[in-house]
């Protein structure tokens, strides 16, 4: 295990252990999944396993709780993730059009991870901004009154981003 | 001060005065005012100033009040004779009679600065978002100086918690959320209860696709949420507090957790209360993106850490909640007005509002509307006044054809519903519900079917999957609106979905289910007609439905070829320079050459 | 007894005296929208332009953030009150507005008027 | 008793007992309202929506199996709205489920499809995109079918809050649920303990048995095999069941002639090693109580418990009893012993269990129970199989010439019949030690402190003044609890019984499904069935292990003496724990 691995685990047993102190330490189940995925991008299935031992919850529940919730990834994300606003708002402006644009442009669909894992494709509901609908949110920054064009644009930007990267790194 | 105006280097301040027109201060002559102050303006001559009426702004002991804006400055126990002084002083030459002004006691509207925006502002009233884009949220002192923990100390000061309770329920407050159960009976049902612990919930898990209510309630002011809360925990016996909130919402969470840290830091919130025997903590867990979890019982199992799933009532939380125990749950909305409730007393409250629905509802005002935002209104302002008045209508010159409300459990109003007014009762007279605040201004370039299909589409997606009607029976819907929408729609669809839709409405075991089929029932009520057409003669009239639009080229071409570069399926053929033509047959509708062409040359139909 | 009320009514008093010892009573106040409606049309960068002019030197200016006052479609917003004059709400403030703002408003006193709201 | 309230069913007034809900009002008063979800033994989902009633006042139907009477309630059970709400649920259900009915093995034995009929379903509104996903056949022991799943959740509830083994759950949500042990793993993989309850509770065919009957017949038609069988106590006393007759009724000599019928040339009964079982356990415990060895000594017949200790109970392995079960004693012995005796190579003998218990396929399977590298059992099949095979060879089982089993592993003692009993093992045991022990015979020797349905027995035997305390629970979930207690306290029992299913054996994964308008694992049925076994037991001459001559036979002849070195050989095994890691949640 690297350095990195072991930090990580170490601050879920840490997160884990002060759980298990509260009462109804079952009910902080959430709160621990929130902390995997914060860690570890995702859910990893060997963490879950470790969860179910250290909280003493059934990994048949984990799992029921880890897939009911949509917030939870079960594999491993692209390096990017593309949430396409859906909020009504949004619908009303287009955003079912931008979402088959980037669906389109990605050759993925929602819930997916493009194979060069660059980037993973999320639907939300609702941004919080409705001002500049339709919107679409890359990892933490907002693009708004996207059309088409737009979209593919700022897709491109983050292939060219990494594309340099790449280049400065060989 | 004169010379203000040139000072500023404002090209001409327009002044927008508001004049109360409550029942109250109509009787102190208000009318009688309206006259005075609108002759005095013309004589002397004064431009740029339009007089509103409003409705009662809650002030009734200190009527006629007259309000100036920009500036927001109150006149109150305004008499025909003071007029003249005011248009001279004020409007002439900029300076405000310091005489007449009045500063409001009431915790709302105290410190509205709503500038020169008196168009959006001057219709709302602002209870719930007193402080939200007033005051520094992330800044304790801030929520301190308008008066903050004021109420709580006041119930603990001189309040038992069945006095508490009386309050609340003397305000006629109802629940935020969207049922508008009374909150004071809750209240009084979770006290009863014995039964151990009791719990205090908040519920921050605003999913509606389109509304942010609970999100710029907390990012803006999380104080008074929590100060609702601890009240709340008073009133009933509680220690224990729990906001769920979803996840989505960082800065909200991170706001509140810096609000709960400070307030525990000054003593609101842990161990003995501002010095009492009061002990009360709060605690965040977040959801994890499940609409469900909005639904109460739903929202518990989600706490718990289980699958949030509701499960059947009896027993109401009130009763079995959080972990078996008495459990009392309200929305951020109602919560945040417990102090308003508390300070300025239920009476003031009960006076706002109609009869049935008491004080103000913040709404989330989107869609094809000019001013889209956050904006709260005294219950009984009618759509109307919101979408013309405060939205400032439809843009681009297009005709208004419905508004939602109630989001996903709601359903949408026609033109002839626009004098409706805002409370509980009324708005599901119409067809629709209150909800938890969304409200989505619809024209005519939005297809209804389409509309009713998004909804469905994200109820079934958000079902919990527990129960057969919801899980099953919206997935037909879906099914159905979607074939429709495709241009496949069959003779006696329209009935299969009213059908299924009052099956699931009334089978359903929790309320996402109950209120799942309303958007398309009520599209169905009120658009019947678009149905039909698209069924029988696979015709959208929105020009949405992609399946049954035809792409034509004009004679407006003047073939500069940017609809041929841009067409995916190359189903545009043409010289340069000559006119272009769409292959009907190679054309997937995407709209690409409608959206690129610069002449208007792309039409559709 | 100290009641709670009388221990809120120091507190209080506290919390209005440590506002004002920020600064609260210089001659402008700058308010700039930071919910997460303002910070996605870009707010916190506009926030970013107040305080660099302020740590360049802007003097009697006293800055502070509010949430979201509801005007969606008009965000950034930035607030101006100015001792003694009509205060005033820039809507659609951008990073080159706010600086306009600072070197025009602030510095100047002239107010923009084209972008109030 | 509070006072009684009065409610209106139908717009007709009848008083009935506050704090119960309408379906338990309604059931005593002659309405059978429909239902899908619901099982009196597990928690209230409220899920189905079959069960909706009509309550004037409220704005929606509710849930009769949730909702609580009160007094002037006014409850509409048959509405014509309320009939095509309750139709169109089903019909919504019918249309997300494979249209097989007459390939599928529930077929007239499935409570949708009564339930369709019943609610005269004859044409189909909503048909649309079906769930489409692959049998899970990784099991040994049971099969899971999601597409044939109604989500009503039985299964998943069966599984947490009785066995409470909690291999099952709920995964993804909306339409898109799906039953499946955690990180959709195999059933074989999973810590399933092939318990089989999910089986019995599944309303459709979302859960089987992994069917062997084909299998079996292609043997039965081998001439170069010696086909043997064996039939476990409790299968005689529920067979009847699957041929249409009421619970109750011992059909040993009728089964024992089926058998011979299907081409079995040697048909043996499982409650002979139940008494070889008692010589051994028996043998066990005494050796431990005398040299202090570890106690409490726990049994180890039921297979699926063995699976949930070496899972969940690693720590106490220790304790159990090292005695194999008695069909895999019976199986070691039929391929040696009798093989022996019949002058055959044992590779030649077919040796098959007709078991109340689907566990039993796994447990024949096991690594650790292979003797000389053979299996004892080479095929298992349940009560369920068996009466399949047994009808579709044409025999008539109701009507057919009682037989006896075969020598040398066919004679057995009443203590050996009430092995399919919870309490049963350990009343039989008692018997034996009593008298190995002390000298002396046991005169009382009915233990009703053990007998019964109750989920955790004690009791207390008083051996020459030494006072034994011992413990009987039946059902994963309960052996949880008692295991928990012994965790805590381990001085406290000195030998504990422990059944895997509820009711023992009798209530097995592998016995026939409920019949119409009755439900699985009805505590009614389920005592019938073991008062066939009492009968048995006490209209036998011989009812203690160790006078049963055969058994005396087998030790003058092979075994010498119980706990011998043959005895180990053949009998006795090791466990060890295994993964995955069982949890059971603090709040069980």
């Amino acid at each position: 295990m690297t350095q990195v691995e072991t930090d990580k685990l170490n601050e879920l047993n840490a997160f884990m252990e002060q759980a298990v102190q509260n009462e109804h330490s079952d009910s902080y189940l959430i709160a621990v999944l929130h902390k995997v995925q914060q860690l570890y991008g995702y859910l990893p299935r060997e963490v879950m396993d470790t969860v179910a031992d250290k909280m003493q919850i059934p990994t048949a529940h984990i799992w029921g709780v880890a897939t009911f919730y949509h917030y939870f990834n079960l594999s491993p994300i692209g390096k990017h993730t593309v949430s396409v606003c859906l909020g009504t708002a949004c619908y009303v402006k287009g955003a079912e059009k931008v979402l088959d644009t980037v669906k389109k442009e990605l050759k993925i669909t929602v819930g997916q991870t493009t194979e060069d894992r660059l980037f993973t494709l999320q639907e939300a509901r609702c941004l919080g901004a409705c001002g500049i609908a339709p919107v679409m949110m890359i990892d933490d920054k907002i693009y708004g009154e996207l059309d088409a064009k737009k979209t593919v644009d700022i897709i491109n930007q983050y292939r060219k981003a990494e594309k340099q990267n790449a280049e400065k790194q060989s | 001060m004169a010379d203000l105006r040139k000072d500023n280097n404002v090209k001409e301040v327009h002044y927008k005065l508001t004049l109360c027109d409550g029942p109250t201060c109509i009787h102190n002559q208000s009318k009688q005012l309206h006259q005075v102050l609108d002759a005095e303006i013309k004589n002397r001559g004064v431009q740029n100033v339009s007089i509103h009426l409003s409705g009662c702004l809650g002030m009734c002991k200190k009527g006629p009040i007259l309000i100036v804006n920009p500036g927001y400055t109150m006149y109150g126990n305004v008499k025909a004779a003071d007029i003249p002084e005011i248009v001279q002083s004020h409007l002439v030459e900029g300076k405000p009679v310091a005489r007449l002004t009045i500063i409001e006691d009431h915790l709302y509207n105290r410190f509205f600065r709503i500038f020169g925006d008196v168009d959006f502002f001057g219709k709302q009233m602002r209870i719930t978002l007193r402080n939200c884009g007033i005051i520094d949220p992330e800044n304790i002192d801030d929520y301190l100086s308008v008066r903050g923990y004021e109420a709580l100390a006041k119930v603990l000061t001189n309040m038992k918690p069945q006095d508490v309770i009386a309050e609340v329920k003397k305000s006629g407050l109802r629940g935020r959320g969207g049922a508008g159960f009374p909150t004071g009976l809750k209240w009084e049902f979770t006290a009863k209860a014995v039964n151990g612990d009791k719990y205090v919930i908040c519920n921050a898990d605003e999913g509606d696709p389109g509304a942010f209510m609970d999100r710029g309630t907390i990012e803006g002011d999380p104080h008074t949420v929590l100060e609702g809360m601890i009240i709340g925990g008073y009133a009933i016996g509680a220690k224990k507090g729990i906001v769920y909130i979803r996840a989505e919402y960082p800065l909200a969470i991170k706001r509140l957790e810096k609000a709960m840290d400070a307030a525990r830091q000054c003593g609101f919130l842990g161990k003995n209360i501002l010095g009492t025997d009061f002990s009360f903590d709060i605690e965040i867990r977040l959801g994890a993106g499940a609409f469900v979890c909005g639904e109460e019982t739903a929202l518990i199992h989600s706490i718990e850490g289980s699958r949030g799933m509701p499960r059947p009532r009896p027993p109401f939380p009130a009763v079995s909640g959080l972990f078996g125990k008495p459990t009392l749950i309200n929305n951020v909305e109602t919560w945040a007005n417990i102090p308003v409730v508390i300070l300025d007393g239920g009476d003031w409250f009960s006076s706002i509002g109609t009869e049935t629905s008491k004080g103000t509802k913040v709404f989330a005002l989107a869609g094809k509307v000019r001013n889209t935002g956050m904006v709260e209104v005294p219950m009984g302002t009618t759509l109307r006044e919101i979408v013309y008045d405060i939205g400032g209508g439809i843009p681009n010159g297009k005709k208004l054809k419905a508004i939602q409300t109630g989001g996903p459990s709601g359903g949408c109003l026609p033109e002839q519903y626009l004098d409706t007014q805002i409370d509980y009762e009324s708005l599901a007279k119409a067809g629709s519900i209150m909800g938890s605040g969304g409200m989505i201004v619809i024209d005519e370039d939005s297809c209804m079917v389409g509309l009713a299909k998004f909804f469905i589409e994200f109820t079934q997606d958000e079902s919990c999957g527990k129960c057969t009607p919801c899980r099953e029976g919206t997935k037909r819907m879906l099914e159905i609106l979607t074939r429709i929408t495709r241009g496949e729609g069959r003779p006696g669809d329209i009935e299969k979905l009213e059908r299924l839709g009052g099956m699931i409405k009334k089978s359903s075991l929790c309320g996402l289910g109950q209120s799942a089929p309303n958007p398309v029932l009520s599209t169905i009520k009120n658009f019947r007609a678009e149905y039909e057409e698209h069924i029988h003669q696979k015709k959208c009239r929105a020009g949405q439905c992609a399946a049954m639009l035809s792409y034509t080229i004009g004679e407006r071409c003047v073939g500069c070829g940017a609809c041929k570069r841009v067409c995916p399926a190359g189903a545009i053929e043409g010289a340069r320079k000559e006119k272009h033509v769409i292959d009907a047959a190679k054309c997937i509708r995407c709209g690409q050459c409608f959206d690129v062409c610069k002449f208007n040359a792309v039409s559709k139909a | 007894m100290v009641t709670p009320k009388d221990i809120l009514r120091k507190k209080r008093a506290e919390a209005v005296n440590r506002i004002i010892s920020k600064g609260y009573l210089s001659t402008k106040r700058v308010y700039v929208g930071m919910a997460t409606c303002e910070i996605a049309a870009g707010s916190r960068d506009v926030m970013e332009v107040f305080r660099q002019a302020i740590a360049n030197g802007l003097v009697d200016v006293y800055l502070s953030q509010k949430g979201c006052a509801g005007r969606c479609n008009l965000e950034p917003t930035v607030e101006v009150v100015e001792e003694g004059k009509i205060p005033v709400k820039y809507g659609r403030v951008t990073p080159e507005r706010a600086r306009e703002i600072v070197e025009r408003h602030l510095k100047k006193g002239q107010v923009i008027a084209e972008w109030l709201i | 008793m509070a006072e009684q309230i009065t409610i209106y069913i139908n717009n007709k007034e009848y008083k009935v007992d506050p704090g119960q809900t309408i379906m338990q009002a309604a059931d005593k008063l002659g309405f059978h309202i429909p239902r899908l979800c619901y099982h009196p033994k597990l928690s209230i989902e409220g899920a189905c929506r079959v069960c909706i009633v009509e309550v004037e006042g409220a704005r929606n139907y509710v849930a009769s199996c949730a909702y609580p009477v009160a007094n002037g309630m006014k409850i509409h059970t048959n509405s014509q709205e309320l009939r095509q709400a309750r139709r169109d649920i089903i019909e919504l259900i019918l249309d997300n489920h494979p249209l097989d009915c007459h390939v599928c093995e529930r077929d007239g034995n499935c409570e949708l499809q009564r339930l369709a009929s019943s609610m005269g379903i004859r044409a189909r509104h909503f048909q649309g995109e079906r769930k489409v996903y692959d049998k899970d056949l990784s099991s040994e022991a049971v099969i899971r079918d999601p597409e044939k799943c109604i989500l009503c959740g039985r299964c998943v509830r069966m599984c947490s809050e009785i066995q409470q083994v909690h291999n099952l759950t709920q995964a993804h949500r909306g339409f898109d649920t799906v039953v499946m042990p955690a990180y959709d793993m195999p059933m074989g993989e999973s810590v399933c303990t092939a318990c089989g309850q999910c089986i019995n509770v599944c309303p459709t065919a979302a859960f089987l048995e992994k069917n062997y009957t084909q299998d079996l017949f292609q043997k039965l038609n081998d001439p170069n095999l010696i086909k043997v069988v064996q039939f476990a106590p409790s299968v005689r006393a529920a067979i009847g069941e699957a041929f249409g007759i009421e619970p109750g009724r011992n059909m040993e000599g009728e089964l024992i002639a089926a058998l011979r019928k299907l081409g079995f040339n040697y048909v043996f009964d499982t409650q002979f090693s139940a008494d070889l079982t008692i010589m051994e356990e028996g043998s066990e415990f005494l050796e431990r109580v005398q040299n202090n060895g570890k106690l409490p000594m726990i049994t180890s017949c039921s297979s699926a418990w063995m699976k949930c200790l070496e899972q969940f109970y690693p720590d106490l392995i220790e304790n159990v009893s090292t005695c194999k079960s008695p069909m895999s004693m019976q199986g070691a012995l039929t391929k040696s012993y009798f093989a022996q005796k019949i002058g055959v190579d044992p590779k030649k003998i077919l040796s098959v269990a007709a078991m109340c218990c689907t566990a039993k396929k796994y447990e024949a399977a096991r690594e650790e129970l292979l003797v000389d590298g053979m299996r004892g059992v080479d095929i298992v099949v349940t009560t369920r199989e068996i009466s399949w095979m047994i009808k579709s060879a044409g025999i008539d089982l109701l009507h057919i010439q009682p037989e006896e089993p075969d020598h040398p592993l066919g004679e057995s003692s009443g203590a050996g019949a009430i092995f399919g009993v919870t309490g049963g093992v350990m009343e039989a045991a008692i018997r034996t030690a009593y008298e190995l022990y002390t000298g002396q015979t046991l005169i009382d020797i009915e233990l009703e402190s053990i007998r019964g349905l109750k989920g955790i027995k004690e009791g207390k035997i008083d051996l020459d003044g030494k006072e034994i305390r011992v413990a009987v629970a039946h059902g994963l979930g309960n052996a949880c609890k008692l295991l928990d207690t012994v965790r805590k306290d381990p001085e406290r029992y000195h030998f504990i019984e422990i059944m895997g299913c509820p009711g023992g054996c009798i209530g097995g994964g592998g016995q026939p499904y409920a019949q119409a308008n009755s439900i699985p694992l009805d505590e009614g049925a389920l005592m019938k069935r073991a008062q066939a076994l009492y009968d048995l037991d006490r209209g036998k001459t011989i009812r203690r292990s160790h006078d049963n001559p055969d058994v005396q036979k087998l030790y003058k002849e092979f075994l010498h003496s119980p706990l011998s070195k043959v005895s180990h050989k053949y009998l006795h095994t090791h466990y060890k724990a295994k993964l995955p890691k069982g949890i059971i949640p603090k709040n069980g």
